[in-house]
């Protein structure tokens, strides 16, 4: 027996191991498979495969009519439902330059910021728990219960909520609303503390997340991050300022921004943006105007032919919707959505290289993407 | 006749089924306890506050199918669960519950035996446990199981040699091996050994809950990672078994740590004379509040701190605790040959 | 009352001479695929990974004298055997691209890039606040890179990559569609270009590596040619998908009803092609 | 009455199965685990006799007898495992080369 | 009485596993016979009133060095048993007959040796009574520098196995 060709330095059985991680698999929130290639315990390529949930959104609202698009839009980021809702009804406004009352978009506000908490409460109980802190998860979901409430008394509906219409809000608020939203303020402030004296200053905490998963503020642009994985970077990117939408430019709030740009960056930002909600919330909950809810829409949605792509900053980052319409039949022409978990999930390749196994659970929580709205 | 014979019997017989109670009433306890962390109840359903649910997950794991999964080396399947228990349940020979009392006119002392190399003893039992979760890896027969158990047991031996030089340190102070004299030696010397070295206290709490599997570090079971660790296999009363061992290890430990750093029987503060009234409550009633409160802040540490990664896990272990370990040890040595001139 | 989304308001009732012809007349690979009794529906024929040449022969060009809002030549929606589908309106042949209002200036980096490079604009739009520019396939990637190092244009963001089909532009047929941001100087500007289903369209991942996932999934959804692309595979359908389905003549239920009703059929079919592919 | 010369023999059999198995097996690691037994067997006998003269002597050796099996067995599963990365087996008949 | 029991089912036990180590195929199992073994003759040690050297045989023989082994076997498990093929210049019965040389030599040994020498006198009395006192006593008194001597083969050894093993230092 020949001896085989001398592999210098080849370990006996660690020639590259290929792990599949997911479809199913507790830590990749909802179908998400990534093809880790091991050299040992080192990760040498992740290669994402998506499109387990692709239910061919876009495909669909071409053959519905621009109210019945709302329900589709609840579908794909689930976790923030009416943000959804907002960006595209605030796209086809823009496109028939329907003008929405003051109080329409001072509600829309305090929706977006409560999905925003709501989102931000999942993302740190499922971030924890990945990483093996497990009480978080409970206080952060005893929290989110609050806020599903508050949209349960507001449009009916704990998860899809179909919260908006194209022109204003299909009912006005029920009274004392938001004397309920400004009790909730009140309970909040004082669990985000909760969460940080759990994890902020955790010594395995810091262990585990700081330095993991380094990515500048240049490269991260270049990458399509955008939200809070693209301000943990540094970026002072937020289109609540930028590009100010429903009321935030008469809300005053400050964009949490980060150093380094790895996991805990991201978290520190995530964290710092519960206490500006809460703030943006108080001050629309207490200046909400009076007045109608609904713009003047023509009872059949026909916008004029052309096409527009509007942006809203969604808790995962920006929520595009690019709209073409005919001008001659109700339904869109062409109907195609911006997803901000589907470009941040594009970055895990580049972020996981040379990191452990246990770094790309981590990381996965760290971008915060939900699979309804990568596969749409 | 009856000294020789019956009593010890009667001894072991109590000591086992006192551990097998104790360890299923374990399982309940933790997850009353964190379920209470994280402002929940808990299992409630079974029995008023849930307290008859050990006996429903005993029953339960003993239904269920017992799997073997196909070209799995039959025989080390079943054995690995066997040899991760029986040490556990051993070592239970040589740790004093309380100092020898007399029933019905006999002398009986509350510990099974008092072996001169005692704590030798336990620690060498210990290092056989380690082979129980190669095994399981090894016979389960698919990738996953096979790395969480070649990863859990460099874990546990790496801790153990930490775990053993904390442990040098305290007979250095007590010059025994014998568990008893241990405990002998701290209420001559009126003061628990945790007090007077709390270094040894802190680092034998940090590596017996490396050892046990636990808390932040429970890298090898961490189903996030590798699909649920070496007993990914196994099912029905194998996984029992793997179940109590660990929680049976933890018993072990916080019942070792008791005797070493908190004095055994002693009552607390033995060294104040007016806590005098505190000798009214039985020795083994302390041992087992001691091992109690040990065993509350294992659960307590699993309900709050995140997990290691496994190579932090390691570096802690042998450039951290195994230095201090060995700096500790040197340390006492000094001061003892340096009392004694 | 909300509108039937299926009758559109203006449609003829169809009255079935449909003058475009049909096409029957697959070819040879499609046919195989084709189960029997099932008319070839273009869209779903057996279209290699490989964008095919066009050979599903299309209605040639719209005739040349479309009658004002008559049915014209329409894609040859085949009669299906499932509900019969009324004909959609007249779908429209291009996007509407209105030119800019006069008191709108053009902004300074469009006057710019028209001014550095001669001719490489062909249109310029405005519409409800957004600069659109329609640049020719070719001279794409030298605009993209313009817009993404010139200071005042500064576009380091690829917000979007996506297409629209415009099917009766036969030859170039899909509206390729960059939304750019500029971080820097907080503008927007929507650069397209027209591509047929074979036109190479040379890969911007060089210039923004997030347009990487987004062009994949547009050669996904409409078989857009890119070039250039590192790993251009698909990324929302499974890999051996037949078809492109966001064209406008994939119909919206799928790969046809031989699937729905026997799917061990349509299994065994997959089966055979299978084994065609790999001889 | 159990005679030092029972622990002689007895650690005489052990002995021989190491040797045996030393000559016998092809498997380098099995060959390893009958030097342990060979080592083991000289415990035994060292431990007989520091029990019949009642001298501790003997189980100091003992002790030394284990370290050195310790650090054998640690630098022999080292080469063990740099033998196998570069042939792929464990034969011993195939580690005839003094440099490979 | 008891003594001879406890000897012989041990002795038996001991002998029984030391083949079985040696003639299993898979190599996993003959590192469990091995452990057993091992056990049994810390059992031995215990029979021979030396109970700090049991538990020392325990401690790093069955917890430690064995350890070692399955590590590497499972390490490198094998896909085809190393005996799989035959070398002809192998000869199994030149190993048999070359142990039984062995053992007729070591069988003259016993007889004649026996016979004329005169048992060394019981050692000086040691200050320390119980087992584990009296080796630790040895251990650090009069045989002080083969310890140190041990404790340097035990570094040089763990430095030569890290490198052997080590792939990129």
């Amino acid at each position: 027996m020949d001896a085989p060709a001398l592999r210098h330095g080849a370990m006996f059985d660690t020639n590259e191991l290929e792990l599949n991680m997911g479809p199913q698999h507790p830590s990749t929130h909802g179908v998400l498979r990534v093809v880790l290639r091991l050299d040992g315990e080192k990760v040498v390529d992740a290669d994402v495969v998506i499109g387990y949930l692709h239910r061919g959104i876009e495909k669909l609202s071409e053959n519905r009519n621009y109210t019945q698009i709302v329900l589709l839009t609840d579908r794909m980021d689930y976790v923030a439902a009416a943000t959804n809702n907002v960006g595209y009804c605030e796209t086809v406004e823009k496109l028939m330059a329907i003008e929405v009352p003051r109080r329409a978009r001072y509600v829309r506000t305090i929706v977006c910021e409560l999905q925003r908490i709501a989102s931000h409460c999942l993302w740190v109980g499922t971030h924890a728990m990945d990483i093996g802190a497990m009480t978080v998860f409970l206080y952060a979901f005893r929290e989110r219960e609050l806020i599903l409430d508050l949209f349960e008394e507001l449009c009916g509906a704990r998860l899809t909520y179909n919260s908006q219409r194209i022109g204003g809000l299909p009912l006005d608020i029920p009274p004392g609303w938001d004397r309920k939203v400004l009790a909730f303020v009140e309970v909040m402030t004082g669990k985000v503390e909760e969460y940080e004296a759990l994890l902020t200053e955790n010594r395995i905490w810091l262990e585990r997340t700081k330095g993991v998963g380094v990515i500048e503020g240049p490269e991260a642009i270049a990458l399509g991050l955008s939200g809070p994985p693209l301000r943990g970077s540094g970026v002072p990117r937020d289109i609540r300022k930028d590009e100010p939408y429903a009321a935030y430019d008469e809300m005053q709030f400050e964009v949490p921004l980060g150093k380094a740009g790895d996991t805990y960056d991201r978290y520190v930002v995530r964290m710092e943006e519960f206490r500006q909600s809460l703030r943006i919330i108080r001050q629309a909950a207490e200046g909400i105007p009076e007045g109608p809810v609904v713009g003047k829409v023509p009872r059949l949605i026909k916008p004029p032919a052309g096409e527009t792509y509007h942006a809203i900053e969604s808790p995962k980052g920006e929520l595009g919707y690019f709209v073409v319409s005919d001008g001659k039949s109700t339904n869109p022409y062409r109907f195609r959505v911006r997803p901000p978990s589907f470009c941040n999930l594009q970055a895990l390749r580049r972020l996981c290289r040379g990191h452990l196994v246990a770094d790309v659970v981590a990381l996965i929580g760290s971008l915060d993407v939900v699979l309804g709205e990568v596969d749409r | 006749m009856i000294d020789t014979f019956v009593i010890p019997l009667v001894k072991i017989l109590v000591v086992l089924n006192a551990t097998l109670v104790a360890v299923s009433y374990m399982v309940l306890l933790e997850r009353k306890v964190i379920a209470w962390t994280q402002s929940r109840l808990g299992p409630m359903r079974v029995g008023p506050y849930g307290v008859l649910q050990p006996i429903a997950d005993a029953i339960k794991l003993m239904i269920k199918e017992d799997i073997t999964p196909v070209r799995a080396d039959r025989w080390v399947f079943t054995l690995a669960p066997i040899i991760s228990m029986v040490p556990a349940l051993i070592v239970y020979a040589v740790i004093p519950f309380g100092p020898t009392v007399t029933i019905f006119g006999h002398a009986v002392p509350l510990y099974v035996t008092d072996i001169n190399v005692g704590l030798l003893y336990i620690v060498s039992v210990a290092s056989v446990g380690v082979y129980g979760i190669i095994l399981a890896g090894y016979a389960s027969n698919s990738k996953y199981p096979l790395l969480a158990s070649l990863r859990a047991s460099a874990q546990l031996i790496s801790y153990e040699v930490a775990v053993t030089l904390t442990l040098v340190s305290v007979i250095l102070m007590a010059g025994s091996l014998s568990m008893v004299s241990i405990v002998l030696a701290q209420e001559q010397a009126r003061v628990w050994y945790g007090f007077v070295q709390p270094l040894a206290f802190g680092i034998f709490f940090i590596g017996s809950l490396a050892e046990t599997n636990r808390a932040p570090f429970d890298m090898p079971e961490a189903e996030q990672e590798l699909t649920g660790g070496f007993h990914t296999e196994y099912s029905g009363m194998r996984f029992a078994l793997f179940f109590l061992a660990e929680y049976a290890n933890m018993i072990v430990v916080s019942s070792v740590a008791t005797t070493l750093f908190l004095g055994g029987w002693l009552r607390p503060f033995p060294n104040v004379a007016w806590l005098g009234v505190l000798d009214l409550i039985p020795g083994w009633i302390w041992f087992l509040v001691k091992s109690f409160v040990f065993l509350y802040i294992f659960i307590w540490v699993r309900a709050t701190l995140p997990r290691y990664r496994y190579d932090q896990l390691m570096r802690l272990g042998w450039k951290v605790l195994i230095p201090l370990a060995i700096l500790n040890l040197v340390a006492t040595a000094i001061v003892k040959v340096w009392w004694l001139a | 009352m909300a509108d039937d989304p299926r009758k559109p308001e203006d449609a003829t009732p169809h009255d079935g001479d449909d003058p475009g012809p049909v096409a029957p007349a697959a070819p040879a690979a499609a046919a195989a695929s084709t189960p029997p009794g099932e008319v070839a529906v273009p869209g779903a024929a057996a279209a290699p990974a490989s964008p095919r040449p066009p050979v599903a022969p299309k209605p040639a060009a719209p005739p040349p004298a479309k009658p004002a809002g008559a049915v014209a030549a329409r894609p040859p929606a085949a009669p299906k055997p499932a509900a019969e589908h009324p004909p959609k309106a007249a779908p429209p042949s291009g996007p509407a691209e209105p030119p800019p209002p006069a008191d709108v200036p053009v902004p300074a980096f469009i006057a710019r890039l028209q001014a550095a490079k001669p001719g490489a604009v062909t249109l310029v739009s405005y519409f409800v606040g957004d600069w659109t520019i329609v640049v020719p396939v070719d001279r794409l990637h030298e605009v993209a890179q313009h817009l993404r190092d010139a200071p005042e244009a500064a576009f380091d963001f690829c917000s979007d990559v996506t297409a629209t089909d415009w099917p009766p532009r036969a030859a170039e047929r899909f509206d390729v569609v960059y939304c750019l941001y500029s971080t820097t100087h907080r503008q927007r500007i929507r650069v397209k270009t027209r591509a047929g289903e074979t036109t190479p369209v040379r890969s911007v991942t060089d210039l923004w590596p997030a347009a990487n996932w987004l062009e994949r999934e547009v050669f996904d959804m409409f078989g857009v040619n890119f070039t250039g692309h590192p790993d251009r595979r698909r990324i929302l359908m499974p890999d051996d998908w037949q078809g492109h389905p966001q064209r406008k003549d994939y119909p919206l239920e799928g790969p046809g009803e031989l699937l729905l009703e026997n799917p061990q059929e349509w299994l065994k079919l997959k089966q055979t092609r299978d084994e065609a592919d790999l001889e | 009455m159990i005679t030092s010369t029972h622990y002689m023999l007895l650690s005489a059999a052990l002995f021989m199965i190491g040797v045996i198995g030393v000559m016998v097996r092809r498997n380098i690691i099995i060959i390893f685990m009958a030097i342990e037994l060979i080592l083991n067997a000289v415990n035994i006998n060292l431990i007989a006799f520091s029990h019949a003269l009642q001298n501790a002597v003997g189980q100091v050796f003992a002790i030394f007898v284990i370290a050195v099996a310790a650090a054998e067995a640690a630098v022999g599963l080292g080469i063990i495992l740099a033998f196998y990365r570069n042939k792929e087996t464990l034969n011993i008949d195939e580690m005839n080369l003094m440099k490979w | 009485m008891g003594e001879a029991i406890a000897f012989y089912t041990l002795a038996a036990f001991i002998l029984g596993f030391a083949v079985l180590v040696i003639a299993t195929k898979d190599t996993v199992h003959s590192v469990l016979f091995l452990v057993l073994d091992f056990l049994f003759v810390a059992a031995l040690y215990v029979l021979l009133e030396a109970p700090f050297l049991a538990v020392i045989q325990v401690l790093v023989y069955a917890g430690g060095i064995v350890v070692l082994y399955l590590f590497v076997v499972m390490l490198v498990n094998l896909k085809r048993p190393p005996e799989a093929h035959q070398d002809p210049r192998r000869r199994t019965w030149l190993g048999f007959g070359l142990s039984a040389a062995i053992l007729a030599e070591l069988a003259a040994i016993a007889l004649y040796s026996s016979a004329g020498a005169a048992p060394a006198g019981p050692a000086a009395a040691l200050p320390v009574a119980g087992n584990t006192e009296q080796v630790g006593w040895l251990l650090y008194t009069r045989y002080l520098i083969p310890f140190e001597i041990a404790s340097m083969l035990l570094l040089v050894a763990m430095i030569g196995a890290i490198v052997l093993a080590k792939r990129e230092l």
